[in-house]
């Protein structure tokens, strides 16, 4: 069976532990594994955005060293944890010099062979949606979704390039092959008001707000992410607001389609299920 | 306002400083305010990317040091992604955090959070605030 | 008119689908006149037209109507069948019954259409009836053109006209070709050098066998119309002769008097004898006659004493000579706008303050300054420069209302070149909008802010005051919602174009339109944009509203095309469709003069054999006249009347109505 | 319809079965092309219309509309090029000046003004054209046959 290094990142090793175990048994219902890095540190969760910064680029590069060992890719589900391992890797890869500073603070030297992927990818380039398809055995039928993707699985394109930056479709192309009816909606490659939940909630609100407004009126039924803190913020904005819509991982849906039982899927942790509406729809 | 403006202005030290730690030339944003109009939260920003760095073209760098914008901005570059001349609000605001940060005056305390923020938040977003907000 | 035929086209099914065309040909036989009727597939397919042709031949027809598509369509093609067939071709007429009827006619039953083809074919026999054959007219063609100014437009004209084997005759108001061009330094957007490029079309113009040069000339006088115009043409004195003078520059050298240089705007002085420039073409100086000692006291004489070929001739006259051309390219130029505009810029008050002309002089390495960019009122080097732009333009209230369209690139390349010559000095530029469209050119004003670090401000210069030696200029940046103040040791105002004084008094002479701001029209916008509504001139560059050189270039050739298109052949055939006097009974009121938007009715004199005027008639320059009827309407004594469009031909068609 | 067998049907009309003449004089340049295009764009308009061509609305004679009307029009159109579009660059300046005259002569003559329509349609205006036609179509027929001039021509 095709292994692929997988890291995992503290988020999915914690509070968003569902996102984690769902895209891994999803993995094994399709034909392949993603197997967790032997060791693994936090990436920053954040790319440092100033070019002078290059204690910012250690946690990653550490990452990636590790990863190299382990062979020559690496993937990711987190949005977050993608983008920074993702541009790092670019910059150590296009700039020597930065790779040779950086390697002066590591025990492991990284020689810049590692490709870091999303798991989106890996079902998109490695697998085939039509794979996935055939691998359904619950297709969601009529199942509205919406796919969010907000900030940093896209931005900026030059580095990430895992779709067009303002007109995504890989989820959505995902959504389809899960049988569910894609939802397109405006505020889907906006921001969700990330870290600032920690001091501005009130931001976080009104941008979350907007997501979700956005796709409500589309006549959105669940919203997908790849973000936990987006779904953090999302969820969060919801409960506020007094709107129900589940707002759960992409693979959360996968493993829904695939035929995985339910109760492992973690659903349980949404403060909105989408079971309900399932069962409503006679999916379950 | 009223702006005596020179040359030494312009090429001040600490604009030129900000310019280098962003990695960006002000003198290629054309003022036409992409970032302002697709910035998230420019409405809350004292005031919005375009005119940081409109600021900083003029080297006004301490009006841009006591504005809010810098801690407001998300980094979510929605503004570089779509800047007709590639230039990075982003990374000016982060550049301006960090001359901040780094004179060792932390934005956040982690005393001074929510408790139920730290039990329920991502990790991500607590270590990305940390990074943003703190020294 | 007697033996008409009418012929009606089915188009495939596209008429016959909703008209009877069978019915209409019946029908139509039964009108007097009409002695073969016909409804046919394809008119205007080669059976259909060999069938025409029989026709005429075999029914002796001599007039016919074609009932078919719109007269835009075919018309072309069923007259030139008539002139083989040969009836004159005016004595076809087309009914239009497919675009007017059928096609906008849906009704199946053919009812509707059928009668509609009925009433406009009827309508055009009527009419066909009181046509009469027309001949296309022939006008004799003048093969020399006159080009009336000697910038960059006109030597271009000139020069490819030249080419193409006419002669030229360039006239030039000023004593050297060159225009504006000649003063600028370099030119955006590529940066070379203006002399380099300009110095080699002038001589060039100077010496081609098919041009004849006359500098400090006017135009006085024109008559005639298109391939026909007569010049009266005022070749000033020079007090120089011409083919004496060897261009030596003694008599400059020892003239004792000085004025003001126009070709420097006044940054720089030059002599009572002079050439505007060094390069001047033709190289032959000028007397400024009012500021001559010797012309105007008798005293003085030095330069006829110095002149080794005895060249200087104070006896020298004005010399009024007429020309015949065959077309005119009116290439007359811009100016700057007049100083006095700019009160609250301190413009001729605060020497520093300069135009973008004397920007260039200053820059230019054969300026007053070798090329050094050194303020005007201490000579030194200033440090920080502002340019104000848009000055005088986009300015409604004070100035003119257009935008003078090559400020903007004027202004970055004065910064680019005000760096490379003070490497730390600092440029500010105040604009509304920085307009830069065109090839390379907005490119060209990023480099000047980019690489070349001016600081461009959004925002208008409310005033300029002195304090200290210094410039003090205040402005806003709307960018930054702040006010803004600038101690500057110089100040560039990027100046409206306008048009040239006088410009209006010429128009009104060749009798081509301006518009408020005294730059001519062109006769279409976008499809004739050097043509004016006077056949034969023709307008280039910047006479037209600002353009930059390479528009101007391209206007001159554009010119140059429309006057080698009208001189390729000895005579010219135009349309019979022009207005006709009946002699009887014009009672000379100039209604139709009036009325006439080209100025085509002429007033004339009937004189007996002693030569004295017994009548004053009106009578049509059929070379001009473009037959737009409007005359034949003003015409209250019926006297005027349209060939091709008689009131008898629009009476008929409506009675059959 | 010929003039005799319109006069015929005239007498046992009645304003819903009236419909109405109309004479149209424009100009070569614009309305005529324009009423081409609607025709190339297949459009569809009512049919009452005759189009009488002129190479500017500047060569149109007040005499004309007279005319037309003696000849049984019920209702006038004149249409050309826009204000500064005009193809000889200034006839439809004469045009309308001689229009906005002859208005008022019509009012006095006692000629009902609504007879009698000034336009300006360019040669992209297809669309104008035909709702023109039809919208004039409809007036003339609500304000019925003109009989005045047709009786005086009697
Ligand atoms: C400050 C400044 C900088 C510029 N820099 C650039 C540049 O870098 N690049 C660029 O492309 N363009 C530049 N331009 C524009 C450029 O000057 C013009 O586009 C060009 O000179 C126009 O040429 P012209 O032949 O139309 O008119 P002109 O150069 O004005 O020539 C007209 C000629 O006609 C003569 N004349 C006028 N009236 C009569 C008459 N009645 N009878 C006979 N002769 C007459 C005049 O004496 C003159 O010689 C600049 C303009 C300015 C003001
Ligand atoms: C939205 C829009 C609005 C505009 N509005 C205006 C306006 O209001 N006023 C105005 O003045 N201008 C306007 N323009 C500009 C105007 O369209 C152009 O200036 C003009 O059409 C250019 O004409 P052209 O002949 O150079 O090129 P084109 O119109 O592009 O014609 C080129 C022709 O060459 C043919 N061709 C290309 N390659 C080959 C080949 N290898 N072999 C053979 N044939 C080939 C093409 O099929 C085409 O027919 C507008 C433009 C746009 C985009
Ligand atoms: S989008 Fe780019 S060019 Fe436009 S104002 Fe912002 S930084 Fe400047
Ligand atoms: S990165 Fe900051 S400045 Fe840029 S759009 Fe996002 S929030 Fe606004
Ligand atoms: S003449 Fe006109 S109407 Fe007749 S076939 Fe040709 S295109 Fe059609
Ligand atoms: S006029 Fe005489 S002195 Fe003057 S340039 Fe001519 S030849 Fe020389
Ligand atoms: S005569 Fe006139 S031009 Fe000659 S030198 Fe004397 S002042 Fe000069
Ligand atoms: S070209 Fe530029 S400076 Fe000149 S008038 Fe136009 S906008 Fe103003
Ligand atoms: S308007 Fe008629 S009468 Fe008067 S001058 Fe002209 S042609 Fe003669
Ligand atoms: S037809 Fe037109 S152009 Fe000709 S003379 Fe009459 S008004 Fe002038």
């Amino acid at each position: 069976m095709l292994k692929i290094p997988y890291y995992p990142g503290c988020t999915l090793s914690t509070v968003a532990k569902e996102f984690d175990t769902s895209a891994k048994d999803s993995a094994i219902k399709m034909g392949f594994e993603i197997e967790d890095l032997p060791q693994w540190n936090c990436c920053g969760a954040t790319f440092p955005l100033t070019p002078d910064n290059i204690m910012g680029l250690t946690a990653p590069a550490k990452v990636l060293a590790g990863a190299e060992k382990a062979g020559d890719t690496l993937t990711t589900l987190c949005s977050v944890c993608y983008n920074v391992l993702k541009r790092t890797n670019r910059v150590l890869k296009d700039d020597k010099e930065k790779l040779s500073t950086v390697n002066e603070f590591m025990e492991e030297e990284y020689a810049g062979g590692v490709e870091v992927t999303h798991y989106l990818e890996v079902l998109r380039d490695q697998i085939g949606f039509t794979k996935v398809t055939e691998a359904v055995s619950r297709p969601l039928k009529g199942v509205k979704t919406a796919a969010y993707y907000g900030c940093m699985l896209l931005r900026p394109f030059e580095d990430m390039g895992i779709d067009r930056a303002e007109a995504p479709t890989i989820m959505e192309d995902l959504l389809k092959a899960l049988g569910a009816t894609p939802v397109f909606f405006p505020d889907r490659v906006e921001c969700c008001g990330a870290h600032l939940a920690m001091d501005k909630p009130d931001i976080v609100s009104k941008l979350s707000g907007n997501v979700i407004d956005s796709a409500a009126r589309e006549g959105a039924e669940i919203i997908v992410t790849s973000c936990p803190l987006c779904q953090y913020n999302l969820e969060n904005t919801q409960a506020e607001s007094g709107s129900a819509l589940p707002i759960v991982y992409f693979t959360q849906i996968l493993g829904l389609a695939l035929g995985q039982d339910e109760k492992t899927l973690g659903f349980e942790k949404n403060k909105f299920s989408p079971l309900a509406l399932l069962r409503y729809k006679e999916l379950l | 306002m009223k702006i005596k403006l020179s040359k030494s202005d312009i090429d001040g030290a600490l604009v030129t400083q900000i310019s280098k730690v962003s990695g960006e030339d002000f003198k290629q944003c054309y003022q036409c305010g992409n970032c302002s109009g697709g910035c998230p939260v420019s409405y809350a920003m004292d005031i919005p990317p375009s005119q940081i760095i409109r600021f900083l073209q003029l080297g006004r760098f301490e009006l841009v040091m006591e504005a809010n914008s810098m801690w407001v901005c998300v980094g979510c570059l929605q503004c570089y992604s779509r800047c007709p001349k590639g230039v990075s609000a982003a990374n000016i605001l982060e550049a301006a955090r960090q001359l901040s940060l780094r004179k060792g005056t932390d934005h956040e305390r982690i005393e001074d959070l929510p408790v139920s923020f730290l039990k329920t938040a991502p990790q991500q977003a607590i270590v990305c605030g940390f990074r943003k907000f703190v020294s | 008119m007697s033996r008409i035929g009418v012929f009606i086209c089915q188009c495939g099914t596209n008429i016959a689908d909703t008209v009877d065309t069978e019915k209409v040909a019946e029908e139509m036989k039964k009108i007097p006149g009409v002695v073969h009727t016909q409804d046919y597939k394809f008119m205007c397919s080669s059976p259909g037209q060999k069938m025409l042709k029989e026709a005429v031949k075999k029914h002796r027809l001599d007039g016919m109507i074609v009932s078919a598509c719109s007269p835009h369509m075919h018309e072309k093609t069923f007259r030139r069948a008539c002139e083989s067939a040969g009836i004159n071709p005016y004595m076809c007429e087309i009914a239009n019954i497919r675009e007017q009827c059928s096609w906008v006619h849906h009704d199946k039953t053919k009812e509707t259409g059928t009668v509609k083809s009925l009433d406009l074919t009827r309508m055009t026999i009527e009419r066909l009836k009181k046509n009469q054959p027309l001949k296309p007219n022939k006008i004799p063609v003048n093969k020399r053109a006159l080009i009336i100014g000697g910038g960059i437009a006109g030597i271009q004209a000139a020069l490819d006209i030249a080419d193409g084997g006419r002669e030229v005759l360039l006239v030039e108001k000023t004593p050297s070709i060159g225009g504006n061009m000649a003063k600028l330094s370099e030119t955006f957007p590529t940066m070379d050098c203006s002399q380099c490029i300009l110095t080699p079309k002038m001589v060039e113009a100077e010496l081609h066998e098919n041009i004849t040069l006359m500098t400090y000339s006017e135009v006085e006088k024109i008559e005639g119309f298109i391939g026909n115009f007569r010049v009266t043409i005022r070749k000033k004195a020079r007090y120089v002769n011409e083919e004496l003078c060897t261009g030596c520059g003694d008599c400059w050298d020892k003239c004792p008097f000085k004025q003001d240089s126009e070709f420097e705007h006044g940054l720089k002085k030059r002599k009572v004898i002079y050439t505007p420039f060094p390069q001047s073409v033709p190289n032959i100086p000028v007397i400024d006659a009012p500021n001559c000692a010797m012309l105007q006291k008798g005293k003085c004489g030095v330069c006829a004493k110095v002149c080794g070929p005895k060249a200087v001739d104070f006896e020298q006259k004005d010399i009024v000579v007429e020309e015949k051309v065959g077309a005119i390219v009116v290439a007359t130029g811009y100016d700057l706008m007049p100083n006095e505009h700019f009160g609250e810029y301190g413009y001729g008050r605060i020497k520093d303050v300069i135009n973008g002309l004397q920007f260039e002089r200053l820059a230019s390495s054969s300026g007053p300054t070798g090329g050094k960019i050194l303020r005007p009122s201490d000579g030194k080097e200033p440090q920080s420069i502002v340019f104000i732009q848009c000055a005088g333009s986009r300015d409604e209230k004070k100035g003119v209302s257009y935008c003078s369209k090559i400020c903007c690139m004027y202004t970055a390349k004065h910064t680019m070149l005000y760096r490379h010559k003070v490497h730390d000095g600092q440029s500010y530029v105040f604009y509304m909008d920085i307009r830069s469209g065109g090839k390379r050119y907005e490119e060209f004003v990023r480099g000047a802010i980019e690489k070349d670090g001016a600081m461009y401000l959004r925002g208008r210069v409310s005033r300029v005051y002195e304090k200290d030696g210094k410039v003090i200029v205040q402005g806003a940046d709307t960018l930054s919602d702040s006010q803004v103040e600038i101690e500057a040791d110089m100040v560039v105002l990027a100046t409206a174009l306008v048009s040239r004084p006088g410009a209006d008094t010429l128009a009104q002479k060749l009798g081509i339109g301006y518009d408020k701001h005294k730059f001519y029209n062109e006769y279409h916008p976008k499809l004739k944009p050097v043509e004016t509504v006077t056949a034969g001139i023709f307008l280039a560059g910047t006479c037209l509203g600002p353009m930059d050189v390479p528009e101007s270039v391209a206007q001159g050739s554009a010119a140059a095309s429309k006057v080698l298109v009208l001189t390729s052949s000895d005579e010219m055939i135009k349309d019979p469709t022009t207005a006709i006097v009946n002699d009887f009974t014009c009672n000379a009121c100039w209604d139709c003069v009036v009325a006439c938007p080209y100025s085509a009715i002429e007033k004339t004199d009937i004189k007996d054999r002693e030569g004295n005027v017994i009548r004053r008639l009106a009578h049509v320059n059929d070379g001009v006249c473009t037959g737009c009827g409007t005359c034949v309407a003003a015409c209250r004594s019926k006297a005027i009347d349209l060939k091709g469009y008689t009131d008898e031909q629009v009476y008929a068609a409506i009675n059959a109505f | 319809m010929s003039q005799e067998n319109t006069e015929e049907t005239q007498a046992t009309e009645t304003t819903e079965t009236f419909e109405p003449k109309i004479m149209a004089f424009v100009c070569n340049w614009c309305t005529y092309a324009g009423a081409d295009l609607a025709g190339t764009s297949r459009m569809e308009y009512r049919p009452n219309v005759r189009i009488i061509k002129l190479p500017c609305t500047g060569r149109i004679d007040p005499l004309f509309i007279i005319k037309a009307f003696e000849n049984g029009a019920d209702g006038v159109l004149v249409s050309g090029c826009h204000p500064g579009d005009c193809h000889y660059t200034a006839g439809n300046y004469h045009a309308k000046r001689r229009w906005i005259a002859f208005r008022s002569l019509m009012e006095f003559t006692g000629i009902d003004t609504r007879r009698l329509q000034f336009s300006w349609i360019s040669a992209s205006e297809a669309l104008k054209w035909v709702d023109l036609i039809n919208n004039v179509t409809d007036e003339i027929k609500a304000l019925g046959p003109f009989m005045d001039f047709k009786n005086l021509k009697g």
